[in-house]
């Protein structure tokens, strides 16, 4: 298979909870809410990764991990080679403009007093991409390369709609010629219909420029429509990494094997009354021993309780970490 | 809610420990030495020496300073300059008052601010509005002592509905002597909170639970109590506790003019009169009060928004 | 590293602050626009309006009430009133202004810092906070007015030194609101450096209610002024100073109220300009999303 | 016999120049017992119909139209007939469980004083009845749960909250605005799930306003596209996903990403849904579509049988129909 | 006459320390003799001296005894008797050079002593011709010795302290309680000694409570809502209004205050020339005030020029017409022929807040404008102007003064003896007039001691450091119904003949 260009290896990331001065004097321990509890994966060049899992399982932690945004309390994150865990300064700007990142929100991502062309040029100017005299013939290119109408580059965040947003999000994030683009939530914000356009745009620019890409995203359908691996993740851990038809196929972890289930089928003679997970997700902050979806897993038993589970390989590109090396599960 | 009050005690040791130095130094900073301010022109130098030699001023700045964090830490602040009293006791018999003042101060100012705050935000942009909020301007901006004075004119010499000034002697009529100054002191607070709460008002009368109380088929004067009221509070009584500081120290020019024997004309006297004692002494009780008063607010903002404390 | 910083910042605001076309410009906008605009003009101009010398004594025109000569009557002195009112939109501009800019661009730049940086130097700041407003904020302007003498200069330093925890109080918490979206996390992972980040994208967007603020402190401090003018220790006679105007009055309510009416009406007519073009600055520097 | 008929609806927001119609004569029934899914795209008036319907427009917005509830129409209703209706007939649900229980009451207060409001329920027994409530719901531990405050709830379980309140005094029908749409996946099921079973137990009728057509055709009985402020279509569910007959819902179910044909290029609509202030003329979609001819730029078609039984508001609905289901 | 009723009477501002010895300000001076009895009085014109505690005295030939008799049967406010020893401890300690800063007034006495009962003996150490009405002044006042050593505390200063708060004293009225900042309340001596002229026991009123209102206004406001008796400090701006107010007694009580610039004469200040060291400016200056213009603006024409500097209710003033009357030429040339023709700039200290003081400086400013004099104003708190002046680093000030004692000696030793106080700090030393001063004060011959004052007025009159500007009678406002009140031109506040008519 082809190169791996960053790897993350055992990362862990902690939210310290402030404790207040009562419960310092009574010696209460230090509190956290364990964000990322161990996660690796690989990210292989040109490929498109998706990560999914259920709200506060922390996909945005490990993408704010990827570019650096959030120092590691745990593991190192590898990129060609170097370890870019504890880089600082230039060295970090360096790093930072071969591994952008796109952000979810299409309203809280732009600077709402900056221009388009303020924003663009900004960033090309820190990172030197372009003499001063070629920043605004560049602006054009780029503008067009991400389907913004001529003419839009003297306009404010605020005139542009949802879908337009995101796009000036990704020229940003494309400006400064990048390797690798984390995309977090890229279209969850958007309708489906402008959804659509932006996706598509995703995958042509991939494919033109031959760019990597993370994308992470709760929306089963999509990710499985634009990712080449599908990483799951469940309470800061990555739990099943596939192929993205293998994986939605033939899912080997109780859990994706819920959420598949859970995801209402566009076809309306399919309707089941069945539940496909019982309770919630438990808290990040007291996870549970051993396996850590074992309090909603159907099928747990004792071994789960004491056992934290590896990822264990199940066929080619194929890792899950569960006790139970079934197949498939009847749904329950 | 425990561990929220020990938080609060524990950060007032710096912000205490802050003001005594700084008290400590503007009072040495300030031209002219207590016993020259006291005895006034007449005095000869000899007798100047030695009364500032009697109060110790001869010594150095770091023994005085000792001195005066030790009686802070003995709770004697020792005796007054001018009034040759104990600073304690001054502080006793004044300090109440000017709390009193302010307290109904608050209250004559939530009176007011409250059901205008309503009006004006249900009528937004209407007259009822407009006339609310350019009232308010006026008294905004108008000095204090002016707004005393033509208060004390129509109401006091003119009407007689109240006494011009003074304090009284039991408690019914330090509450009648000291209405027509809590309004004064009250004008300008309840602009400031009227203005505050007519708009966080407007914010929550569109919030999805607001409209969800609304789906509930609950009458209406449920949901303006209940669910706006409450809700839009939350934000200006944060404004409300610190202006309650302010107000506790902003109470001299109103007790100046309404001949109210309180600590803000105290405390001006005593800046005057280089009463260092005083000043020291009544900044720092001032402080610890207001702190007070800053921590009752976040208890009461705790106690209306339960998401405050965890 | 504030001295480097401040012109950033200063910067950062002019270029936020993009007027739009004037048809679209809020009506409270205008108002207090206009008011100000004439007020300040005044105050740049006075001769152009004043009949006659603020400080001429007549003492054969004491204490005269209005008339064709004197619109606004005359003082103990004999002075106009109308000309002393006008020129003492001089001062009181300046009153509104100086006392509230060391203020404004120190404690946003402060805030913004302390609100960005969050941590240990927001707890030192947050008891720095404390300290001054537990202070009496009069009590401690008096302090400070009595220990440099008293007159405009010292004003603006006592009101200096208290006034910029309120604006950093305010710029701080809106900082660290706008520090958790995304756009500062943009430019973080684009490797700008957090001067940057403060200075050219968070204090644009986080100095509204900065400025909103200020524009009710600069009416404010142009009433604190009076009062310290009343206490004496404010504008220095015999120039002509609302508040001053006003405390001279005091004893002459009953029989020449003109003396203290005018001058009263231009504090509340100049406050009425900065509260409106404050509720304008608000409603236009919206952030639109 | 249709339990609610809503017949004109229009709701504007504003005065003057910045007059906008945010719903535009809306027409459409919910029968007894029926499952009326309402979709769209964001700010295609979805929300606001629904609030229209019990006249609870933020402050600016007037209604206008016929609703008739049990042979009286709400739009003209006084304040106390509204309100004997509202929370009592009709229970509403909304899209934010984060932002629509009232932060700063427990919760026990925010069912009770719907019970007070429309139950002769007192005392004790309105607190068994409250408790039985979030039983009902499936929030476990209920008695202790009564004084907790919503910010200790997680998502999901104020979802159940909020359902809990809206069903205190056993409506006969009740209006959801995109109550999963906050929720992750699994807890999207359960709620929906729960939603469909309270429905049966309790003999009511349900809008369920949505974005995801994936929502629709697990729950709904019948649908109504929104587009512009208006309904373009309207059918049963199996109907509609069979066989659109607007472009803008044909257009709408291709542009969902299907398993097949994976990294290939999704169908996508082209343009921007209109402001609402700047609604093109005639056909508010045409400038998107593909069908669009002069008659689509000029007249507002109506919404009427079309094809079928089905309303389409498309002057080309049978060739849309002809194209047949893209999903 | 009439007996009964409580007289309320808006003060000012509070008194600070009720001891008649260690005390030092106005506030207290000014109401101390309605609580000690000293044991000569003052009389009501401020000139005399009438009998007190004391029914009579007598000077010796050479001037060096004075021999007192003391009232019989007189009793302090708690019924014990007045006796000798309390009047020679009252007086020692008055006199004792570590206590407070009156005991000049007694520096003459060399030995107080009782010779026989009922009889007081005084010795002096040199002639004093000011020794008779020093015994008027508060710090002789007389004080239970038995009642004050018994107070807590060690020293003097602790037990005055205490004593202070809960007072047994000889005057007409006895403190009963007192609100600091606020209210304080006298209540009649039943065992005071005196007899009205109707031949009621004095006092006449049963009670008086000193309200303390700082505000002008306010205490005008609530003189005219009926909830005072009386006023102080009217200031001069409402004078007229209520002299013509029907319900109301505008009372203008002849005073020694006079009002006055001091300048600093020194030849330099901070090391700089100062201009004010030039006589032929200070002439010049003196003559480019329009005195009548300041008394009419700033004092509503309540005040009236000064002859001398001190007042003419002073013993032994001397003046004939008003001085420097306003001469603008004549400034002007004087100016030109000074070291400054072209004029200078200076500066005035006025008292913040004070609007008299920032009048007169207001309208200064205009007049020595017109001779080339750039004055500045600085208002400054008081313990400010008190440093500056102290330490002679002020240029020119505003002030005031009246007198305590009704002899010229005390305003004579501040204004003109430079080794007092650099004459007003101002530095200005002229040897005869220290001499002359020196010799008045132990000169018990009248006629001389009257030219030596007239040729010390004449010397400083003309050459002083001052530019006095006008004298003001004491503007208190009563209610038509109270009768009898006075202030005596010293000041003192006198209520034991005061009644209220009762209904
Ligand atoms: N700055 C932070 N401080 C404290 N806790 C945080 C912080 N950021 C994230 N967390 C916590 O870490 C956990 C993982 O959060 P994260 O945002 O990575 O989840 P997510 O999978 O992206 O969820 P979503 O789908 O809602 O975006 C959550 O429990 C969250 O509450
Ligand atoms: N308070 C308001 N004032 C003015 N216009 C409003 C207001 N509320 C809604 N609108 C307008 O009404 C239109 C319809 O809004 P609505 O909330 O019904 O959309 P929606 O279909 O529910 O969208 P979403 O999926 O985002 O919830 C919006 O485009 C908006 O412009
Ligand atoms: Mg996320
Ligand atoms: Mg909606
Ligand atoms: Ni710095």
């Amino acid at each position: 298979m082809s190169e791996t260009v960053l790897s993350v290896e055992d990362v862990r990331k902690d939210f310290p909870i402030t404790r207040g001065v009562l419960e310092r004097l009574r010696g209460r321990p230090q509190r956290a809410v364990h964000a990322l509890n161990g996660v690796s994966l690989e990210v292989k060049r040109g490929e498109t990764l998706g990560i999914v899992g259920e709200s506060g399982c922390g996909k945005s932690t490990l993408a704010r991990c990827l570019v650096r945004l959030l120092d590691l309390d745990g593991g190192r994150i590898v990129h060609e080679g170097t370890d870019v865990s504890g880089l600082t300064g230039p060295d970090r700007r360096a790093f930072n403009r071969r591994v952008q990142m796109i952000f979810q929100d299409p309203y809280s991502s732009l600077n709402p007093r900056m221009s388009v062309r303020q924003i663009l040029t900004e960033a090309m100017r820190v990172h030197d991409m372009r003499p001063a005299a070629e920043i605004p013939a560049r602006i054009e290119e780029l503008l067009d390369l991400v389907r913004l109408p001529a003419g839009s580059a003297d306009k404010r965040p605020h005139e542009f709609s949802g879908g337009q947003r995101q796009r000036i999000g990704i020229a940003r994030a494309l400006c400064v010629e990048p390797e690798v683009l984390v995309a977090d939530e890229l279209v969850s914000a958007l309708d489906v219909s402008v959804q659509a356009q932006v996706v598509n745009l995703l995958l042509e620019l991939q494919e033109r420029l031959h760019l990597t890409v993370v994308f992470v995203a709760h929306d089963l359908r999509l990710v499985r429509h634009i990712s080449h691996r599908v990483a799951v993740m469940y309470l800061g851990k990555v739990v099943e990494v596939a192929e993205a038809e293998e994986l939605f196929e033939r899912p080997r972890h109780p859990y994706t094997q819920a959420l598949l289930h859970a995801a209402p089928s566009l076809d309306p003679a399919q309707r089941t009354r069945a539940v496909a997970a019982r309770g919630e997700l438990p808290s990040p902050i007291d996870l549970p021993s051993g396996c850590l979806f074992r309090t909603r897993c159907p099928h747990a038993f004792d071994r789960c309780v004491v056992e934290e589970p590896a990822l264990t390989p199940r066929g080619t590109g194929h890792v899950a970490a569960c006790h139970i090396d079934a197949p498939v599960f009847e749904a329950s | 809610m425990p561990e929220f009050i020990a938080r609060r005690l524990v950060q007032l040791i710096p912000t205490l420990i802050f003001i005594l130095v700084v008290v400590f130094v503007l009072v040495r900073l300030l031209p002219g030495d207590p016993a020259s301010a006291v005895l006034g022109d007449r005095a000869l130098d000899a007798d100047v020496e030695r009364i500032n030699r009697e109060l110790g001023l001869d010594r150095s700045i770091p023994v005085q300073f000792w001195v005066f964090v030790k009686s802070f830490l003995t709770g004697d602040l020792g005796n007054s300059i001018s009034l040759r009293i104990p600073v304690t006791q001054l502080i006793a018999d004044r300090l109440p008052i000017t709390m009193l003042l302010t307290l109904m101060a608050a209250a004559i100012a939530l009176i007011i601010a409250i059901p205008l705050a309503f009006v004006a935000a249900l009528r937004r942009e209407r007259l009822p509005d407009t006339l609310i909020r350019g009232g308010f301007q006026v008294g905004l901006s108008m000095p204090v002592f002016y707004i005393g004075l033509v208060l004390l004119t129509v109401f006091g010499a003119n009407l007689r509905w109240f006494p011009v000034g003074g304090y009284g002697d039991t408690f019914p009529e330090h509450l009648y002597h000291l209405f027509l100054p809590a309004v004064t002191l009250a004008l300008s607070l309840s602009a400031i909170l009227m203005r505050n709460l007519r708009a966080a008002i407007i914010e929550v009368l569109d919030a999805d639970y607001v409209t969800f109380a609304r789906s509930k088929g609950l009458r209406t004067r449920l949901i303006l109590f209940r669910h706006i009221l409450r809700n839009a509070l939350i934000s200006t009584l944060a404004l409300f506790g610190l202006s309650i500081g302010t107000l506790l120290g902003g109470a001299v020019i109103t007790e100046t003019v309404f001949a109210i024997p309180g600590a803000g004309r105290l405390m001006v006297d005593s800046i005057y009169g280089r009463d260092y004692p005083v000043v020291q002494g009544l900044t720092v009780t001032l402080a610890v009060v207001v702190s007070i008063t800053f921590l009752l607010t976040d208890l009461l903002q705790a106690w209306l928004d339960p998401r405050v404390t965890k | 590293m504030s001295e480097s910083a401040q012109p950033e910042a200063a910067d950062a605001a002019r270029r936020s602050v993009r007027l739009p076309r004037p048809g679209h410009l809020p009506l409270p906008f205008i108002g207090g626009a206009l008011i100000l605009g004439l007020s300040v003009f005044v105050a740049a101009f006075p001769g152009l309006f004043a009949p006659y010398d603020p400080l001429a004594f007549d003492y054969n025109a004491v204490l005269q009430g209005p008339s064709a000569a004197h619109p606004f009557g005359t003082d103990n002195f004999g002075r106009d009133v109308l000309s002393r009112v006008i020129h003492a939109y001089t001062i009181d501009m300046q009153i509104a202004i100086f006392a509230t800019i060391f203020p404004f661009v120190f404690g946003t730049a402060v805030g913004a810092l302390v609100g960005y940086a969050g941590g240990i130097a927001e707890t030192i700041f947050g008891r720095v906070v404390d300290a001054v407003i537990t202070f009496p904020f009069l009590v401690l302007v008096i302090a400070i007015v009595s220990v440099l003498g008293p007159g405009l200069g010292n004003m603006y330093i006592a009101v200096g030194l208290v006034g910029w925890v309120f604006y950093a109080r305010i710029t701080a918490a809106e900082v660290r609101v706008q520090k958790r979206l995304d756009y500062a996390d943009a430019g973080r992972a684009m490797g700008y450096t957090h001067a940057r980040i403060i200075f050219r994208h968070l204090l644009p967007n986080a100095i509204t209610p900065a400025i909103v603020y200020w524009m009710t402190d600069m009416a404010l401090a142009i009433l604190l002024g009076s009062s310290l003018g009343y206490l004496g220790l404010g504008a220095q006679p015999p120039a002509a100073e609302w508040g001053v105007q006003i405390a001279e009055a005091k004893n002459f309510m009953s029989t020449a109220w003109w003396m203290g009416v005018f001058p009263g009406l231009a504090i509340v007519v100049t406050g009425l300009g900065f509260s409106l073009l404050g509720d304008g600055l608000a409603e236009l520097l919206r952030t639109r999303r | 016999m249709s339990l609610l008929r809503v017949r004109d609806l229009t709701a504007t927001f504003g005065a003057g120049a910045s007059r906008l119609t945010a719903v535009n004569r809306v027409s459409f029934d919910v029968a007894q017992g029926e499952v009326l899914g309402l979709v769209g795209e964001s700010g295609s008036g979805k929300s606001v119909t629904l609030r229209a319907l019990l006249r609870l427009l933020p402050v600016g917005g007037a209604v206008s139209g016929r609703v008739e509830w049990e042979g009286r129409d709400l739009v003209t209703a006084g304040d106390r007939e509204l309100r004997a209706v509202r929370g009592r007939q009709i229970s509403m649900i909304f899209q934010e469980p984060m932002t629509s229980l009232n932060p700063v009451l427990p919760v026990r207060v925010q069912i009770e004083e719907n019970l007070r409001a429309h139950t002769g329920l007192r005392g004790r027994a309105r607190t068994a009845r409250a408790k039985e409530l979030l039983d009902l719901v499936g929030i476990p531990d209920a008695g202790r749960r009564l004084d907790e405050f919503p910010h200790q709830f997680s998502g999901g379980m104020r979802q159940r909250v909020m359902i809990a309140i809206a069903l205190a005094s056993e409506p006969r029908l009740l209006l959801a605005d995109e109550p999963t749409t906050a929720l992750d996946v699994t807890i999207q099921d359960q709620i929906l799930k729960l939603i469909l079973d309270l429905k049966d137990q309790l003999g009511m009728s349900v809008v369920l306003v949505t974005h995801d057509l994936g929502v629709v055709a697990e729950t709904c009985d019948r649908m109504a596209v929104m587009y512009a402020g208006r309904i373009v279509e309207t059918g049963s569910v199996t109907d509609v996903f069979a066989r659109p007959a607007h472009a803008y819902t044909a257009g709408l179910m291709a542009s969902v990403p299907r398993a097949s044909a994976a990294r290939s290029v999704l169908h996508s609509i082209e343009g921007t849904p209109p402001q609402l202030d700047r609604v093109p003329p005639g056909c508010a979609f045409h400038p998107r579509c593909r069908f669009a001819t002069d008659i689509c730029r000029r007249d507002v078609p109506a919404l009427e049988p079309r094809v079928g039984e089905r309303l389409s508001a498309c002057h080309h609905a049978d060739a849309v129909a002809a194209e047949g289901s893209p999903v | 006459q009439e007996r009964g009723g409580t007289l309320t009477y808006g003060r000012y501002a509070d008194s600070l320390f009720l001891d008649p010895v260690l005390n030092d300000a106005n506030v207290d001076i000014w109401i101390l003799s309605n609580m000690y009895d000293t044991l000569l009085l003052p009389s009501e014109d401020g000139s005399g001296v009438e009998p007190g505690l004391a029914t009579g005295y007598e000077v010796s030939e050479d001037g060096m005894t004075v021999t007192l008799t003391m009232r019989e049967d007189i009793m302090f406010s708690d019924g014990s008797p007045i006796t000798t020893d309390d009047v020679i401890w009252s007086l020692d300690r008055a006199r004792n050079p570590d206590n407070g800063i009156w005991n000049f007034l007694l520096a003459s006495v060399s030995e107080v002593t009782s010779p026989e009962d009922g009889m007081i003996r005084i010795s002096l150490s040199q002639p004093d011709p000011a020794i008779i009405p020093a015994l008027t002044v508060f710090n002789s006042a007389i004080m239970p010795q038995a009642a004050f050593e018994a107070a807590d505390g060690e020293t003097d200063a602790e037990k005055a302290e205490a004593f202070a708060q809960n007072p047994v004293g000889s005057g007409a009225f006895v403190l009963e309680s007192w609100d600091r900042g606020s209210e304080m309340h006298l209540v009649r001596n039943e065992y005071y000694w005196a007899d009205g002229e109707d031949g009621e026991k004095l006092p006449y009123l049963d009670a008086i409570t000193f309200e303390v209102i700082p505000d002008d206004a306010t205490r005008i406001l609530r003189l005219q809502s009926g909830e005072l008796d009386g006023a102080e400090m009217i200031p001069f701006a409402r004078v007229q209004e209520l002299q013509n107010d029907p319900n109301i007694t505008m009372e203008l009580f002849p005073s020694t205050y006079v009002h006055y610039i001091t300048m600093n004469v020194r030849d330099e200040i901070g090391g700089e020339d100062n201009p004010l060291s030039d006589p032929l400016v200070r002439e010049a200056m003196n003559y480019a005030t329009n005195k009548e213009a300041i008394i009419q603006t700033v004092t509503f024409g309540v005040g009236t020029p000064m002859e001398s500097y001190m007042s003419m209710a002073t013993p032994l003033a001397s003046g004939d017409g008003p001085l420097y009357p306003y001469d603008l030429e004549r400034a002007q040339e004087l100016m030109a022929q000074s070291g400054y023709p072209d004029g200078f700039s200076t500066s005035i200290l006025a008292l913040a807040g004070n609007q008299d003081d920032i009048g007169i400086s207001t309208a200064l400013q205009q007049m020595w404008g017109q001779i080339g004099i750039d004055l500045e104003i600085q208002q400054v708190d008081n313990a400010t102007r008190t440093e500056e002046y102290r330490n002679g680093t002020f240029d020119m000030r505003v002030a005031g003064w009246t007198n305590d004692i009704a002899d010229p000696g005390q305003i004579t030793s501040y204004f003109a003896y430079s080794p007092t106080i650099d004459a007003l700090h101002s530095g200005w030393m002229n040897e005869e007039v220290d001499s002359l001063f020196e010799a008045s004060q132990s000169e018990i011959d009248v006629a001389t001691r009257t030219e030596q004052y007239a040729r010390i007025q004449e010397i400083f009159n003309t050459t002083g450091p001052i530019v006095p500007l006008y004298e003001t009678p004491y503007p208190v406002a009563l209610q038509n119904d109270v009768h009898g009140f006075v202030q005596i031109p010293l000041g003192n506040n006198i209520f034991r003949g005061a009644w209220i008519e009762q209904e």
